[in-house]
């Protein structure tokens, strides 16, 4: 009851302010971080940075080349000094020129960033559709179909993405010529590595969602709109999924961050091109400005997501604006 | 299934137009002239837009493409050539002995950052212009595979106007004179070539002459091989490369389906013994694991007997190539071997050992070399029947390369593509063992070093009589083979599977690389 | 009135519902009749889980899926209940019958605007314009007394205090105005000047021609406006008939026991409960045996005194809100000191201070003479068994996963290192001390009644024998037959043990039967203080008398 | 009356629901039968998996490579022969103790942080929020991609690597468990009641926080399985020839379409035992709750 006390209208703004600055001033810090961690682990990595500059591991360059790369590079100099100058560069925007194909890592980045984007925002809209209505079902239909979706969600929380996209290239590509294996433009492309991507997370977000269903649905709120004459249907979805969805929100920025996992291995099953695979191959081949490139997009993205699921859980759940 | 190269497109006439995709499960090239660098996957690209001065048949035999002629001084040291008339690059510069001095001077400038071509150019001191049609190779000594080399796709002759251009734009659209232009690449994705409407200089063997059937090709890069045969299977695409054996099978009995599989020149997939340390500097030892390696089964089982066990240092289709390495599977004797070698005791795990030390044998492997990880384990196992303890490391592309360089393996699978037998003396001369190229790339991964064979391969180089030459290099490989220094195991190959409605398809032979001039679409 | 001749608007014959559990079913109400007319009042008066709130929802068929209802009639306006289709029986709800649900502070979606939930009862049973659902909306809220109603149809349940959640929940019971109102226990947990507000609203309803049934434990507020009181006990209506005769002549011992129960007016040391416990001196000193020696004897004089004290608490967006502001009592030695005030006027947190677990920002306690809230924590310590609690959710205050002897094994301990089951025989005599049976002990809190957690939480307190207790609501949580035995119990254990307490309540008649002196709060300043006669009889303050106003009391006390 | 009465009522309604309750507690589930079966069988192959084949996962036998299911090979043979059943009972071993100890390794680490923060002062736990914050921005498998590529491909590095890569989020949730814990009405009593910080937090926070640690750490050790086969498949994982499942599957994928047993097979493991491990993790939660 303590919050009848409500917030005075004056100091709204300025704790939004606060809000928003605190935010930034995090998101600079875990930039930050994220480059500099990134930075000094990559170097420990075996395998000569030069050779990556001189085309790629057996590029067969000779030692000459090497020495001059590595001049060139600074390589030889103090380690700090050259993260100093990575820092600054960073600072500045410029995430330098990939080694291995020779562009712009930024370039190469947003060639791919798009693709990846859109790929894991669908696989979760998806994923969530899936686990929503597995909820439902579950706890609409009588036992039967609750058990069925409770085994449901947890094996499909329990298959490996790899597996589950050769299964279905097997199935829906080699068997019925429904869907392209590989990325092809538009929808039907997309198909296939959504689904592999969603399947498992809806698994997740189901059996998160499952309890606080059930919980809303027996909670007396719900029962007053019975009582107010509310049908089923009515309390299910005005009432209880709105309840059962907070806790999946919160859940969003960390699954959004799962689904780009899975994007490196399913971008290269369904040879999609995009930020999971470049990153891939930058690791393999020391590509060390792309690796640090994509690493610090995929931590931005990670904090706009994790900013819109607070938003959002927010929006959905004003408890949390004036606690 | 029907063999679209062969009589199938003599029958029906070809129907020009169309886009054909083609499926690669090489790397991604970083760069697409392979001027810079200049590996397979490159290879396989520039062959569609690139082309080089000769033309090297099935048999070996040098024929002339952009160039005309050409002149050997009598003392080997210069080589006059003469470019083909009225020619022109798609990018309207005309074809002249200068382009030709343009090309290989760029070749040799380190900044190109060439590799395979600078090797194969590596006596090569300079370029001069005669007359506008007639440029002059000099060289350091003689050497026989000069024009070979210039037959290969990485030193192809590409627009100086281009070559002025920085490294990296040249790498996202090199300009030639071959049948295909590039128009886009969508990294990641594919490379878009489209037709050249002015193509005059069709290669040797051409089964028509002026522009391409096909409008377009899409080169797509789709490295996992499941989806890669899916999409071949689904029509999603029309060729694909990296065929994968048992892919092979489903493919040859699949009336839709068509497999054309080359074998490239210069060293096979090989497992090549490190004799620079224990326990591979003992020649019986090395005789003992070659001997203790099922290899046929292997082959047999993994690749459902769509490869043939290779029988020579050199790939089946390498000139001068002998067939004296008919190594077979005999573990007694490779037990017996190891008993003379003074490996007589075993330890728990059935190892044997030597003065304390166990009969280790550790192996990188890496998915840039095609050998199965199956045919590793089988020899594995077989290896341990007679007391070897095989260490297969799996490791990413790069910490493999650095294990190589720092000489820290007693095994490594590996492969040398070149279209001449010349590729033993980068491959096993002793010059690529000293001290100064440790921890850097070395290329005799056997650190053979042996003056005889030496001498024997820079003789073969220098001498251009055919019949010396293949004796030379005959001498070459029985040293190798009778020192126990490498296990081949198949002839590298180029294997695609291409939809059965893709017609007038054919390798050009100098390194088996598909060329789809003479490819139309059946449809 | 209303006219013998009309048929009844509400008419229940031998109710009985039962609840199937695994196999059996467990009837909860047996053969309830009662009928009601339009614009009467009748109240369904009984302790907790006598089967008030079942009987309740079975009118309107919501008494669970696991339910199993029968009846010779159960009929609204005529038209049977139990034989009504799902969609009639939807039709029933809101639009003839207004429910408003037990703990109405959690019957509100938190998630939704209130005004939304209330419109929800519009869009369900008349097809009416959004604007018109609006305008209604606003209307019904200023209806309910809610202050700036088109600010608060905005808020959620959760921006509101419970008055007002609980008046907007009327609201949307009384939407389509059905002309039968069902309030499940209205005002429990409230305010007393809140309740006040909300019975007049019930009232105002009744008189306007609605048809009241009203639910509660606590007869002094269904004293203000039922016609007739049925008294349930068991899931049976143990005696029924009009409010005054059931108040002034009641017939049923069960009846009796409810009348006495309820502590307003009655004078200090009365006991409510029927037969409460009478504990010897010698049986508790059993229980604190051994620790009674250690004792220092008391001289007596204040045990516990608060001088100004400052406390302030950081709002959800920083700012500072003055909590507790320059609080200052004595607590004398084997007394109470009563502390009343509003929800959220700073009395838990005074009782934190007291004890020693915030910090003031300013000002200082001393306990028994010596300095209390300046020494740290460790200092603190070894005394720290001089003082006790009991709070109002006393389950919270048991960890989980312990057992009450374990619980009580621990308290007897005094902070020092735990003694496995060694206390056995403390925790005997400490459960026989507030009347619980032995058994108990094994048990989890979690599957206690509240009377008895409560009681468990007493005996944690007294087991390190404490001179001071400071209870915080000790029986808000508990139904007024409950709450009579607990409070008896409290006034026996200070009788016979000497303690203090510190005695915090929002309910003034509870506080006026156990303080022999009062203080009342009121946001975060102490704006009265006196004897508890000197408060009630005349009031300085006119907080303090508004709070006396709203109080409801069984008038006249017989 | 009352005092007499309804102890006994209360007592005998309360006995009833203590009963009823403790019965719901008792009761085996059936999918939690299953499962229990599941991992029993998985226990069995790890520990003593001869008992449950008389094949050896490495001898090779080129000669019947590739044989379908059979009462011979149930599970069919691999491209060198050798018996795919054979090498999943043996890979359990491998599989599962990667689960466990990248589990281990995560919440190991995870306790530590969160028990920092949840315990330490502010600072503290602004510091290692961030730090979580930190980790979380990386996505696990790039935290697992680079550890491996430092440290080299090999079963311990891939269980480290997922241990590390599943640190955050398990620390978040414990930080929260022990912050709302030590928030807890009983935490304060035990205070009032004079007991020492270090008292209260080996008494009363450890347990309440142990317990759902306890069912996290089965739920997780599914997830850790279903991960390290993630990472075999980009060839990260166990060495050859070691019968690990990952790799198997991965093997398996190039003969997909003739030998679909090569990958069927080690798929269902994963999937059976990190379903299984999930419903024992369920049921673990379930009883922490009702009791
Ligand atoms: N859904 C249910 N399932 C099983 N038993 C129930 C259910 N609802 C109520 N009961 C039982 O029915 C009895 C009466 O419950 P009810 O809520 O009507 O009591 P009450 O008079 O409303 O008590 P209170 O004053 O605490 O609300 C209790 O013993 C309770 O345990
Ligand atoms: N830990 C806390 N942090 C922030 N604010 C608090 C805290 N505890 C209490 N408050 C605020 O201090 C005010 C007084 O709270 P307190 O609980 O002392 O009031 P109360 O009189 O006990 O209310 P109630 O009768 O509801 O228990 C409330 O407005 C509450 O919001
Ligand atoms: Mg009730
Ligand atoms: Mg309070």
């Amino acid at each position: 009851m303590t919050a009848v006390v409500a917030l005075p209208s004056a100091r709204r703004p300025l704790t939004a302010w606060r809000w928003v600055a605190t935010r930034l001033a995090g998101a600079v810090f875990v930039l930050w971080a994220v480059a500099t961690l990134t930075f000094f682990s990559i170097r420990l990595i075996p395998g000569d940075p030069a050779e990556a500059i001189l085309g790629g591991p057996g590029s067969r360059a000779t030692p000459e080349a090497l020495a001059q790369v590595r001049e060139q590079y600074g390589f030889n100099q103090p380690l700090f000094v050259q993260y100093l100058n990575e820092i600054g560069r960073l600072a500045r925007g410029d995430f330098g020129t990939s080694y291995a194909l020779k562009a712009p890592v930024t370039t190469v980045i947003l060639e791919g960033a798009g693709n990846t984007l859109i790929l894991a925002a669908v696989s979760l809209a998806v994923a969530w559709l899936i686990a929503i209505g597995l909820a439902v079902w579950a706890t609409r239909g009588g036992r039967v179909s609750r058990a069925i979706a409770t085994g449901l969600e947890i094996v499909s929380a329990a298959v490996p993405n790899f597996w589950l996209a050769t299964i279905f290239i097997l199935i829906f590509s080699i068997g019925l010529h429904w869907l392209p294996p590989v990325s092809a433009p538009g929808i039907p492309g997309l198909v296939l590595p959504v689904l592999t991507l969603a399947i498992p997370l809806a698994g997740f977000l189901g059996q998160v969602m499952r309890e606080s269903l059930l919980n809303a649905l027996d909670a007396p709120f719900t029962l007053s709109a019975r009582a107010r004459g509310e049908s089923e249907t009515g309390v299910t979805l005005k009432h209880a999924l709105r309840h059962a969805a907070l806790p999946g929100i919160s859940l969003s920025g960390w699954a959004f961050g799962s689904l780009i996992s899975g994007a490196v291995v399913v971008e290269t099953v369904f040879a999609r091109p995009g930020l999971g695979r470049s990153l891939l191959n930058a690791v393999l081949i020391r590509d060390i400005p792309v690796v640090i490139g994509v690493v610090m997009v995929v931590a931005l993205v990670y904090i706009v997501v994790t900013l819109l699921t607070d938003l959002a859980d927010r929006i959905a759940d004003p408890r949390l604006r004036n606690p | 299934a029907s063999d679209p190269s062969g009589s199938a497109s003599a029958s029906a006439t070809p129907k020009p137009g169309g886009t054909l995709t083609y499926a690669t499960g090489d790397d991604e090239p970083p760069c697409l002239d392979p001027q810079n660098r200049g590996n397979v996957p490159q290879a396989l690209l520039a062959s569609q837009y690139l082309e080089e001065l000769f033309y090297q048949d099935a048999d070996g035999n040098i024929d002339p493409w952009l160039a005309k002629s050409y002149t050997v001084a009598p003392d080997g040291l210069s080589v006059d050539i003469v470019v083909a008339d009225n020619v022109t690059f798609s990018d309207g510069t005309p074809l002249d002995a200068n382009a030709v001095k343009v090309n290989i001077e760029r070749v040799l400038d380190p900044a190109t950052q060439s590799t395979t071509g600078r090797l194969a150019l590596a006596k090569v001191t300079g370029v001069d212009v005669i007359d506008p049609t007639t440029a002059r190779i000099n060289l350091s000594q003689p050497d026989s595979a000069l024009l070979e080399s210039l037959s290969q796709v990485w030193l192809p002759i590409e627009s100086p106007t281009a070559l002025a251009r920085p490294l990296a734009d040249n790498c996202l659209s090199p300009v030639g004179t071959g049948p295909f232009t590039v128009q886009s690449w969508v990294k990641q994705d594919s490379v878009t070539l489209v037709k050249n409407p002015d193509y005059t200089t069709p290669p040797p063997g051409a089964a028509h002459t002026g522009a391409a059937y096909l409008d377009t090709i899409v080169w797509k890069f789709i490295p996992d091989a499941t989806a890669r045969f899916a999409a071949l299977q689904s029509g999603q695409v029309d060729v694909i490369d990296t065929l994968q054996p048992e892919n092979a099978v489903a493919a040859q009995s699949d009336p839709s389906l068509a497999v054309q599989i080359a074998s490239r020149p210069g060293d096979p997939v090989a497992i090549e013994l490190n004799s620079g340390r224990a326990p591979f500097n003992d020649e019986k030892v090395r005789e003992a694991f070659i001997d203790s390696a099922d290899v046929d089964s292997a082959l047999q089982s993994v690749y459902l007997g769509t490869v043939e066990r290779a029988k020579s240092v050199l790939s089946s289709s390498t000139r001068y190539s002998v067939d004296n390495a008919n190594y077979s599977y005999d573990p007694d004797k490779a037990n017996q071997l190891l008993d003379e070698a003074g490996w007589t005791t075993k330890n728990s795990d059935g190892i044997r050992t030597k003065d304390g030390t166990p009969l280790t044998v550790v192996i990188p492997i890496a998915a840039t070399v095609p050998l199965a990880q199956a045919v590793y384990e089988q020899i594995q196992a077989t290896a341990k029947t007679v007391g070897f303890d095989v260490q297969l490391q799996p490791k990413d592309t790069a910490a493999w390369w650095t294990q190589n360089y720092n000489w820290d393996y007693d095994a490594i699978g590996i492969y040398y593509t070149k279209n001449s037998a010349d590729v033993l003396r980068i491959t096993y001369d002793s010059a690529g063992n000293n001290a100064a190229t440790v921890g850097a790339y070395h290329s005799n991964n056997t650190h053979l070093a042996d003056p005889t064979f030496d001498s024997l391969v820079e003789q073969a180089a220098a001498t251009t009589d055919d019949v010396t030459r293949a004796d030379l290099y005959k001498q070459a490989q029985q040293i190798i083979v009778d020192g126990y220094y490498t296990l081949p195991i198949y002839d590298q190959q180029t294997r695609l599977g291409l939809r059965s409605d893709v017609e007038g398809f054919r390798f050009l032979p100098s390194l088996s690389m598909p060329t789809f001039y003479d490819t139309w679409l059946n449809r | 009135m209303t006219n013998p001749a009309s048929t009844p608007l509400l008419d229940v014959q031998n109710l009985s519902v039962g609840f199937r559990t695994g196999g059996q079913t467990t009837e909860v109400v047996h053969d309830v009749s009662f009928t009601l007319e339009a614009g009467q009042c009748l109240a369904l008066v009984g302790e907790s889980g006598s089967g008030k709130s079942v009987t309740a929802r079975s009118i309107i068929g919501l008494a669970g899926e696991r339910a199993v209802t029968s009846a010779d009639r159960l009929a609204v306006n005529g038209s049977n209940v139990l034989d009504l289709s799902p969609s009639r029986l939807r039709r029933l709800r809101g639009a003839d019958v207004g429910f408003v649900l037990q703990d109405a502070l959690v019957s509100l979606d938190p998630l939704r605007p209130v005004g939304r939930e209330i419109a929800d009862a519009l869009r369900l049973h008349s097809n009416s314009t959004a604007a018109q659902r609006r305008a209604r909306v606003l209307e019904l809220l200023d209806e309910v007394g809610v202050p700036q109603p088109e600010h608060r149809a905005r808020q959620r349940s959760g921006e509101l205090s419970g008055g007002l959640r609980q008046r907007a929940l009327i609201a949307s019971a009384i939407a389509l105005n059905p002309p039968l109102l069902i309030a499940d226990e209205p005002t429990t947990a409230l305010d007393a000047t809140v309740q006040e507000q909300i019975l007049k609203l019930l009232e105002r309803l009744k008189n306007d021609g609605t048809a009241v049934l009203l639910i509660s434990h606590d007869l002094a507020v269904v004293n203000r406006i039922a016609d007739r009181i049925a008294v349930m006990n068991d899931g049976r209506i143990v005696e029924e008939g009009p409010a005054e005769r059931i108040l002034h002549a009641p017939a049923h011992e069960y009846t009796k026991q409810l009348i006495r129960a309820v502590p307003t007016g009655r004078p200090r040391g009365t006991t409510l409960s029927a037969t409460p416990i009478r504990l010897s001196e010698r049986q508790l000193r059993a229980v604190v045996g051994a620790e009674t020696d250690a004792r220092p004897p008391f001289a007596g004089g204040v045990v516990l005194e608060a001088s100004n004290l400052v406390k302030h608490y950081r709002n959800p967006d920083g700012s500072r809100r003055l909590v507790v502001d320059d609080v200052s009592f004595a607590l004398e030695h084997g007394t109470t000191l009563g502390l009343v005030g509003e929800s959220g006027s700073g009395k838990t947190t005074t009782a934190r201070l007291a004890l020693g677990v915030v910090a003031p920002e300013a000002g200082s306690i001393r306990l028994l003479g010596e300095p209390w809230s300046e020494l740290a924590e460790k200092q603190r310590r070894p005394n720290r068994r001089r003082i006790g609690a009991i709070y109002q959710d006393p389950l919270g205050s048991f960890d989980p996963r312990w057992t009450v002897r374990e619980l009580l094994t621990d308290a007897l301990t005094f902070g020092q290192a735990w003694r496995g089951g060694s206390q056995s025989a403390g925790v005997a005599e400490l459960l026989d001390a507030v009347g619980l049976p032995s058994h108990v002990a094994d048990r989890r809190p979690l599957h206690l009644s509240g009377g008895q957690r409560q009681r468990v939480a007493i005996a944690r307190a007294l087991a390190p024998d404490p001179e001071v207790i400071v209870c915080d609501e000790p029986v808000s949580a508990l139904d007024v037959s409950v709450q009579a035995q607990v409070l008896d119990m409290l006034d026996e254990l200070q009788r016979v043990l000497q303690l203090s307490y510190l005695f915090i309540s929002h309910d003034l008649g509870v506080v006026q039967h156990v303080s022999d002196t009062v203080a009342v709060m009121s946001e975060g300043r102490i704006v009265e203080t006196g004897t508890s006669e000197q408060i009630f009889t005349d009031p300085q303050h006119d907080y303090t008398r508004r709070l006396l106003d709203a109080a409801p009391r069984l008038s006249p006390v017989e | 009356m009352t005092l007499t009465a309804d102890p006994a009522t209360v007592e005998q309604s309360t006995a009833e629901r203590t009963h009823r309750v403790s019965r719901r507690r008792m009761r085996l589930r059936p999918a939690e039968l299953v499962s229990g079966i599941v991992l029993l069988f998985l226990l069995v192959a790890a520990v003593a998996p001869q008992l449950l084949t008389f094949y050896d996962p490495l001898a090779i036998q080129p000669s019947d490579a590739f044989r379908a299911p059979s009462l011979l090979h149930w599970f069919g043979t691999d491209e060198s022969g050798r018996d795919v059943y054979t090498r999943v009972i043996y890979g359990a071993r491998s599989s599962l103790l990667i689960g466990v100890f990248a589990t281990i390794i995560g919440l190991g680490l995870a306790l530590i942080l969160g028990a920092i923060a949840g315990l330490g002062s502010r600072p503290v736990d602004f510091a290692v929020n961030r730090l979580l914050e930190v980790l979380f921005a990386f996505p696990g498998l790039l935290l697992a991609l680079l550890f491996i590529t430092i440290f080299g491909v090999g079963v311990v590095t891939s269980t480290i690597a997922v241990g590390l890569a599943t640190a955050p989020g398990y620390a978040r949730i414990i930080r929260t468990q022990i912050i709302s814990t030590r928030r807890s009405g009983y935490v304060e009593a035990a205070t009032i009641l004079g007991r020492s910080r270090r008292a209260v937090f080996g008494r009363n926070i450890l347990p309440n926080v142990a317990w759902p640690l306890l069912a996290l750490a089965t739920l997780g050790i599914g997830q850790a399985i279903v991960w390290a086969s993630a990472l075999s498949f980009l060839g990260l994982g166990a060495v050859p020839p070691a019968a690990e499942w990952g790799a198997m599957l991965s093997a398996g994928r190039t003969y997909m379409t003739n030998a679909w047993w090569l990958t069927f097979f080690p798929g269902i493991f994963v999937v059976l035992s990190a379903a299984a491990a999930t419903v024992l993790g369920h049921s673990i939660q379930r009883r922490n709750r009702e009791l």
